[in-house]
């Protein structure tokens, strides 16, 4: 098993928001999360990334091989897109794979100031930075936020061939539909109700 | 400012204070208005929260109940 | 990390203000004193070494809350968190970046700036080793506090005001070692002890950034 | 029980409540008494004449100043390990209490050198160290203020109160080294005279706890200081000392309850 999550529960603001969460993901396979907004799905992601430590419950999956990206991709304006891009290579390591701009249509935008891209472009260039770094489990927040329909497309033909296909894991929380035939869940029954403990008010309680 | 000094002078003569005794004078009076001014906003800021929390338990034990 | 560095000191110059805010600011601190204080050389020559050295920790502050501000708004920081870059590495190379962009051309320029303030000539070489030996230790303890302030709204103010009293030993030991050195005293003591405090943030400081970071990224 | 059961925010307030109106009490008593006794019935002293009875409030204050922040960075080291609300909530209540301190000690401190410096404010080494503790202060609870969520926010204090206790402890060498030459001579008396009356009652207290006979000799062996003085400045340390304990008890009650009030509401929002 590649990533295995058993009944975590995590809060938000010192309030437990989801709690007995719990799934397995075996290589080559996606999970999309759904769920109203607010519902605690960027909390968990953030949770299963270890930018935040769960209440209860393990995250487990390989060593340094998770990596969280939110439509917030942390890419510099004043740098062109392939200096932002050699940049996450060397700050993960890795080569510069060159299919990575064909894959992901920035071929002709290789020297462009990242500035001067489109709000669609620039969301392209960030999914491109999850191409660069080769992390296997890849916990993704509403990627497709401002992608027109080929983009999304795009995105989702990279996550299938490119990501899937090599054994990696996704999990994905996103409103629409991807077109990849990765199973859903749905947040709302894990929602933590009066009886749930953890988070840091229930000593004032 | 003459009426100053003279009160001053005569509290410390009285108090046997000598020269210096505006000095001595003044930073007892100040140290205690600040000792005082900190006890006294300690003791409000107490009664007013325990007052508001009353309310909010109150409000809160209503609408479970209810 | 030197690929973090590399990246930070190249923004720095594309974005121009880098290099160029701290010593433009430090300029005009020093040409603004002897308006204020008046042109007689020999008080310039008294306060030339305290003045240079509260204009190059001011030239410091001010590029401070730049440090993390930028990459906590484009996300880059939760990006950061989870490569395999360490944060603690992340915080000693912002520190160092910061060194490099501000602490370093303001220990260049200071000596040129010296002559505006009839600075006493031997004291040159001692205000120079003590803005090297010092600006790094401002720098750290900067972005240590910036660190501290990345979550909050307006965050500059307070900023300086968690740093200032940081500020304080080196600035002592610093413009006290260009001080004795201008007297033509041996200045050795306060640049040991100059050094020491620099040394010292950069054994302990990166940790608390890292916690401090750490925190703001919950 | 052990310790860390008061550590729960409901049996801390119910513990301490009870206790505050003797706290205070004892306070108010020792503070009178030794006041009163210091300023009215202990003769001037021959060089500093009638100004020697500011010690009775500026030794105190000056060693509260201290030890407040002593007891914050104890509080935010448990509050980091332990986790444990009550220490964080005591360290924000105790900050407040600590600048006031400092203030009495700076306030007091100018005025009692006046008269020996000549001017108002002579950045004598001490009381520059507490002006720079001042700014310590300012900035802890500028920090508390900034930040919203009541866990981020004791972390951060928390870590600002290490690093901070650090450099402070830092300036305040700095300080002594940057302002030898100032008055050396008279501060030398007016400094040593305070520092020696605070070895003694160190002494005193360790001697009457481990019965050690050769740090009593230290203490004594200035003879310059007679008795007279000692005793209404010790009562005057255990009046501010109870004051403090008395203080701190009441403002971390209210900020458990300011904090038990956000939980209720933020879980009332829930639903």
């Amino acid at each position: 098993m590649m990533l295995t999550v058993e009944n975590v529960t995590c809060a938000r603001g010192g309030m437990p928001v989801l709690s007995g969460v719990s799934f397995a993901l075996d290589a080559g396979q996606a999970l999309v999360l759904r769920g109203p907004n607010g519902c605690g799905k960027t909390t968990l992601l953030r949770t299963l990334a270890g930018l935040q430590s769960p209440l209860a419950g393990s995250v487990t999956f390989p060593e340094d091989e998770g990596a969280y990206a939110s439509h917030a991709d942390g890419i510099k304006a004043q740098l062109s897109v392939t200096e932002n891009l050699s940049f996450w290579a060397d700050v993960h390591g890795r080569p510069m794979p060159d299919d990575v701009f064909t894959s992901f249509d920035l071929d002709d935008l290789r020297d462009r100031l990242a500035g001067t891209l489109s709000a669609g472009q620039k969301r392209r260039l960030g999914l491109a930075r999850l191409g660069v770094i080769g992390r296997k489990v890849l916990f993704l927040d509403e990627p497709t936020v401002s992608l027109d329909g080929f983009s999304v497309r795009m995105f989702a033909d990279f996550l299938r061939d490119k990501h899937l296909a090599q054994g990696g894991v996704a999990v994905i929380a996103t409103h629409i539909d991807l077109g990849l035939d990765a199973p859903e869940m749905d947040l709302t029954p894990f929602k933590a109700d009066h009886t749930a403990t953890g988070g840091s008010d229930e000593a004032f309680l | 400012m003459d009426l100053f000094t003279s009160i001053v002078d005569m509290i410390s003569t009285f108090l046997g204070l000598g020269k210096y005794g505006l000095e001595v004078l003044s930073s007892y009076v100040i140290s205690l208005a600040m000792l005082a001014l900190l006890v006294w906003i300690s003791a409000r800021r107490a009664a007013k929260v325990r007052a508001e929390l009353a309310a909010v338990e109150a409000r809160l034990k209503d609408s479970n109940d209810g | 990390m030197i690929a973090l560095l590399a990246r930070d000191l190249r923004l720095a110059v594309r974005a121009g203000g880098g290099f160029g805010l701290g010593l433009a600011f430090f300029l005009i601190v020093i040409v603004l004193i002897p308006f204020g204080v008046g042109p007689e050389a020999s008080v310039l020559t008294r306060i030339a070494p305290g003045v240079l050295w509260v204009a190059a920790l001011l030239a410091a502050l001010l590029s401070l809350d730049r440090i993390f501000a930028l990459d906590h708004e484009d996300g880059s920081l939760p990006l950061l968190a989870t490569s395999p870059l360490p944060l603690e590495g992340v915080a000693l190379t912002k520190g160092v970046a910061h060194w490099l962009t501000t602490g370093l051309p303001l220990t260049l320029a200071a000596p040129a700036l010296g002559f505006l303030l009839n600075l006493a000539p031997a004291a040159y070489p001692y205000l120079l080793a003590s803005l090297a030996l010092g600006t790094p230790a401002l720098s750290m303890i900067g972005t240590f506090g910036a660190a501290l302030t990345v979550g909050i709204r307006r965050g500059g103010l307070l900023l300086s005001l968690l740093v200032l009293p940081l500020y304080v030993p080196t600035l002592i030991f610093g413009a006290e070692a260009v001080r004795l050195g201008s007297d033509g005293l041996s200045a050795t003591v306060p640049l040991a002890m100059l050094s020491g405090i620099t040394l010292f943030s950069y054994a302990l400081l990166p940790f608390a950034t890292a916690a401090a970071l750490r925190i703001n990224l919950r | 029980m052990s310790f860390w059961e008061y550590a729960n925010p409901k049996k801390f307030i119910a513990t301490t409540t009870p206790i505050l109106p003797w706290a205070f009490g004892i306070a108010a008593a020792c503070l009178i008494v030794g006041l009163v006794w210091g300023f009215f019935f202990t003769p001037d002293d021959i060089r500093q004449g009638s100004t020697v009875k500011i010690i009775y409030l500026h030794v105190p204050a000056a060693m509260m100043a201290i030890n407040v922040w002593g007891m914050m960075l104890v509080t935010s080291l448990i509050w980091l390990i332990r986790r444990h609300h009550v220490s964080a909530l005591a360290a924000r209540a105790a900050a407040p209490i600590g600048i006031v301190m400092t203030l009495i000690a700076l306030v007091t401190g100018a005025i009692w050198g006046q008269p020996m410096w000549g001017t108002w404010w002579a950045w004598d080494p001490r009381l520059t160290s507490f002006l720079i503790l001042f700014l310590f202060y300012l900035g802890y609870m500028a920090l508390w203020e900034a930040i919203d969520d009541p866990d981020t926010a004791a972390d951060l204090t928390s870590i600002l109160c290490i690093v901070g206790s650090v450099f402070a402890f830092l300036s305040r060498f700095a300080v002594q080294f940057w302002n030898q030459g100032l008055h050396q001579a008279e501060s030398v008396s007016l400094w040593e005279w305070t520092f020696n009356v605070i070895a003694r009652f160190f002494a005193f207290v360790w001697n009457s706890i481990f019965g050690a006979e050769q740090v009593i000799e230290v203490a004594v062996r200035e003879e310059n200081v007679s008795n007279v003085f000692f005793v209404p400045l010790l009562i005057c340390m255990i009046g501010f000392v109870v004051l403090f304990v008395a203080l701190v008890f009441q403002r971390t009650t209210t900020e458990i309850r300011v904090r038990r009030i956000r939980a209720l509401e933020s879980r009332a929002r829930r639903g």
